[in-house]
């Protein structure tokens, strides 16, 4: 294993600071373990978290007009309540606060415990569950669907709600829809390494890939073979499509992994706005680029969120953060 | 088994699991994201301290274990950071403030980690999940008593039961948490978390029969 | 060899067509191959170019405040003076068009025949060359230092210094500063692979690193040994520093190769400030994140500029590309 | 030679270059960014295809250099397209409109090649470039005419030298072109451009002695 990093158990609190040193506008609460920009009187506070290794996502994604908060796990690892606790805490405005929570068991439970733990000190807390990858089936009966690129989403655009002082209810519903309108898919290339084992996730031969694939490293749904981006776009297109039929105006992510150059994601991104025109949806806005990451995994992921008028207003609208600016 | 006691199986557990990390690890590479060896052996390590340190907080077995509780919780994250500590917590509350506590008590504290962790978790037995240890460690462990059974027999058998489950879970399909993402491609391998348990109750076997290290 | 690609052949092609379906706000001239954002009457222009493979430069960088055209060549190969030809006429607002060049031989020749062409052709042209590396040793005696980082510092600056009216002297004058103020020095941790030839540039062992890496998938200056971010930063930073002492304010890119996560970019940063910090120097600006990259390479460069208050101002005008965005 | 030996000179060329694009992209990948045979094969195989469309440009051997000229610096990119563009026009200025050249005439267009790339990327012979294979191939072409050859052993003996002079590369230390940045650690290893140089230079003597493919 070759990284960029002192010792392995020491890389997300040396991360840490240095992002607290990149972004000096931005609170880093090392002891406690979060990023803030501190409360906004009034405002909906959002706060999300996860493992760490998925950078930009979520300490990218705080500023104006997205998170207040973003609470980083160790590597791959969902956080603890107390972290939550104390960002909830720190950020809240007076209008209560919204969790965005991936759905991950680790994540959903660590979550819960810490909004209960809110609610017994008189917070107000909203949760909102991310759960877009189509890619995991039969999720009645599981832990049901991971939460992946439609977190970008759903955190743009309910930030940008709250930033235009949606009241906690009203937040948390447009959390809900654009989740509701999100699907994603991933496709890797290569495993990823986390720092503290040192070994890849899995192995994959000269030609193997896999399809289907979350952001921690672990296997996907179905081991396929190398092919164009042309088919690969294809099979992450039709899998979206089979579940939530595509059409009208779409917003869609090519996202890498990690390891995959953005001239790749571009060579994608054709693929996929040819899928999309022939058949008959309309790309009106997009992302490409690296938003939601597993480590170093190369391969890339394809959100795709089908979109009203008012949620396109709300993407739109100004956004300052570390990974996503624009309109201000 | 008195306070001492449950300080000892804490210690043991926190050396076993750091002992086996990396295998806790592999197992979770292989279906998971490999990282349950990792957090454990965090979690447990600040429980372990924790113990140590906050001597007036654990002045009875049920405190005991609602530190460790509340350390997993505050110390591990993923999975099974709550899984583990509400576990712990509901035992612990199960002891209440009784100083020593006999094989029937024991009993009922496993249970109620197993009611808490099934409650938590929404996990059903067959799900592939560390409740496919414990459910058959806490069913073990009451035979044994009724069987007449003390606390060191009913223990290792509450032991012996865990690692038959953790084995009996190589062929089920996970349905719950990481592993269920990879459906027919979790048969065929241990459960990371049904083998971390194993190792938890094999402590309390060791520390049981007065054989801790 | 394992990439989202079409055809090897096809990579620049499929990537302008999804970096237009992306950029609808840009123009890409698919057959003349550049990226422009149209003339601006009266102003400066900036025409860029290169291999491509180091996504987002130049491309990425087209748009208010920075460049005015982008030449990308096929994969690490520099373009042709066709297309630089056809980029400058484009842009061409009456005031004069600057050529920002790296210094490689191919380069500077491609770009040197465009410069006569367009000369003939009656059109006013500037050329200004990039060669911020330190790792060139002897580099009187060779083909001089190459262009690297510090190329994004250029663009962005004099791009600011050409929206604000600067004519093509002036313009060229304060490319030429940043230039002379700033310094690169790179690190891969594993080499890449040009689609084309679907191997990679060198091989490396489990622990060997490459010290002195350019962005074009050669070996090194020097074959090193793994070790902690700390220990290389100070590695980059040494050799920086013993070119140029560093003091005062300064501009710092930590800068992504393509293959490394991000997480670990701000792991180098920490130590990056750190060590400046210690060496009574003061970042007062800085970029962490893949910038100028080299397909998958896994590895990072640390680039340094002294800054004076006025190229700090222009540093924080308002930049609008598809890559670097703010102030607007 | 005719024009039409010159058109197929740039044939023979073209295909030696394709034949061998993955040595010489091998060689460059060693000490360069390993495109140089991806490079050419694009470059010729376009000044190819130029040639045999744009007949009425192409009627004179040095109009056919002049279009191979054009034609490389518009395709190839890189340090070489300009490197062997401006080689191929200023060999095809020195032979003005003349319709058959004869070997003394040959002879000033490779030395107007040789002079035009010295002077373009200032190089010098030992700087571990194609200059090092074109210079020798220059130097015997003209002691083979001055000695009495005719045009099929004076281009024989030019390819020979820039063989010679291309494994003579190998111990050199590079100072231009991208391979100067690895300093030492070029030593050791064919400089690619000298590489593809002995590839033109041997077409040049095949088609001369009328034994092209
Ligand atoms: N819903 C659940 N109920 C009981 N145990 C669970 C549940 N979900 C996951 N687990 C246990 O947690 C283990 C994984 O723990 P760990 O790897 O630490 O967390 P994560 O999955 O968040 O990475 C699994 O092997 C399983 O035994
Ligand atoms: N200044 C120069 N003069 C003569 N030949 C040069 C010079 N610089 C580079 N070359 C030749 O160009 C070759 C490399 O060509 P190529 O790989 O196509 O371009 P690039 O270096 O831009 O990738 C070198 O092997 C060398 O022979
Ligand atoms: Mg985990
Ligand atoms: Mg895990
Ligand atoms: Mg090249
Ligand atoms: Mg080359």
């Amino acid at each position: 294993m070759k990284k960029l990093i002192n010792e392995p158990e020491g890389v997300l609190n040396d991360a840490l600071v240095g992002f607290a040193a990149a972004n000096p506008d931005l609170v880093v609460n090392l002891e406690d373990r979060y990023i803030s920009r501190g409360p906004t009187a009034g405002k909906v506070a959002l706060v999300s978290g996860g493992g760490s290794g998925h950078e930009p996502l979520h300490g990218g994604f705080v500023g104006y007009g997205m998170l207040d908060a973003a609470c980083p796990g160790e590597v791959f690892t969902s956080p603890v309540p107390d972290q939550m606790l104390a960002a909830t805490k720190a950020v809240d405005g007076g209008a209560g606060v919204l969790h965005v929570v991936k759905n991950y068991t680790g994540d959903v439970l660590n979550f819960q415990m810490a909004a209960e733990l809110a609610g017994d000190d008189g917070l107000q807390v909203e949760s909102v569950l991310v759960n877009d990858d189509v890619a995991v089936e039969n999720s009645t009966y599981t832990a049901g669907r991971r939460g992946t690129g439609g977190t970008v989403f759903v955190e743009k655009i309910a930030g940008a709600a709250a930033e235009r002082g949606a009241d906690l209810a009203a937040t948390a519903a447009v959390a809900r829809e654009v989740n509701d309108r999100s699907r994603s898919f991933g496709i890797a290339l290569s495993a990823n390494v986390i720092p503290a084992t040192g070994k890849p996730g899995f192995e994959l031969g000269d030609t193997e890939i896999e399809l289907g694939v979350g952001i921690h490293g672990e296997p996907g749904r179905a081991r396929g073979q190398v092919s164009t981006a042309r088919e690969l776009a294809g099979v992450a297109l039709d899998a979206i499509h089979s579940d939530m039929p595509l059409s009208g105006d779409v917003l869609v992510m090519v996202n890498g992994l990690g390891g995959t150059p953005l001239i790749e994601l571009y060579v994608v991104y054709a693929a996929v706005s040819e899928w999309l025109e022939g058949h008959g949806a309309t790309i009106t806005r997009n992302l490409v680029g690296n938003y939601i990451t597993s480590l170093e995994m190369a391969g890339c992921s394809i959100t795709v969120a089908r979109m009203t008028p008012e949620l396109t207003e709300l993407w739109d609208a100004p956004v300052q953060t570390p990974a996503l600016r624009w309109g201000r | 088994m008195d306070t001492s006691a449950f300080q000892a199986w804490v210690h043991e557990a926190s050396l076993l699991i750091t002992e086996h990390a990396s295998r806790l690890t592999d197992l979770d590479a292989a279906i998971g994201d490999g990282d349950h060896g990792i957090n454990l052996r965090r979690g447990f390590q600040a429980a372990d301290e924790m113990i140590e340190k906050s001597e007036s907080e654990t002045d009875t077995p049920g405190a005991v274990l609602r530190t460790v509780g509340r350390a997993l919780i505050s110390k591990t994250g993923g999975a099974s950071g709550p899984i583990y500590g509400t576990g712990f917590r509901q035992a612990g509350k199960a002891l209440g403030d009784v100083t020593d506590v006999d094989a029937v008590l024991l009993g009922s504290a496993l249970e109620a980690a197993f009611n808490g962790i099934q409650q938590l978790g929404a996990a059903h037995l067959g799900d592939k999940t560390l409740l496919d240890a414990l459910g058959p460690a806490v069913t073990a462990y009451q035979v044994a008593v009724e069987d007449g059974g003390d606390i060191v027999a009913a223990t290792r058998a509450a032991a012996d039961a865990a690692e038959r489950g953790l084995a009996e879970t190589i062929p089920m399909l996970a349905r719950k948490g990481r592993a269920s993402y990879l459906g027919e491609r979790t048969i065929g391998h241990e459960d990371p978390g049904a083998a971390s348990t194993a190792l938890i109750m094999r402590a309390l076997a060791t520390v049981a029969a007065g054989e801790a290290s």
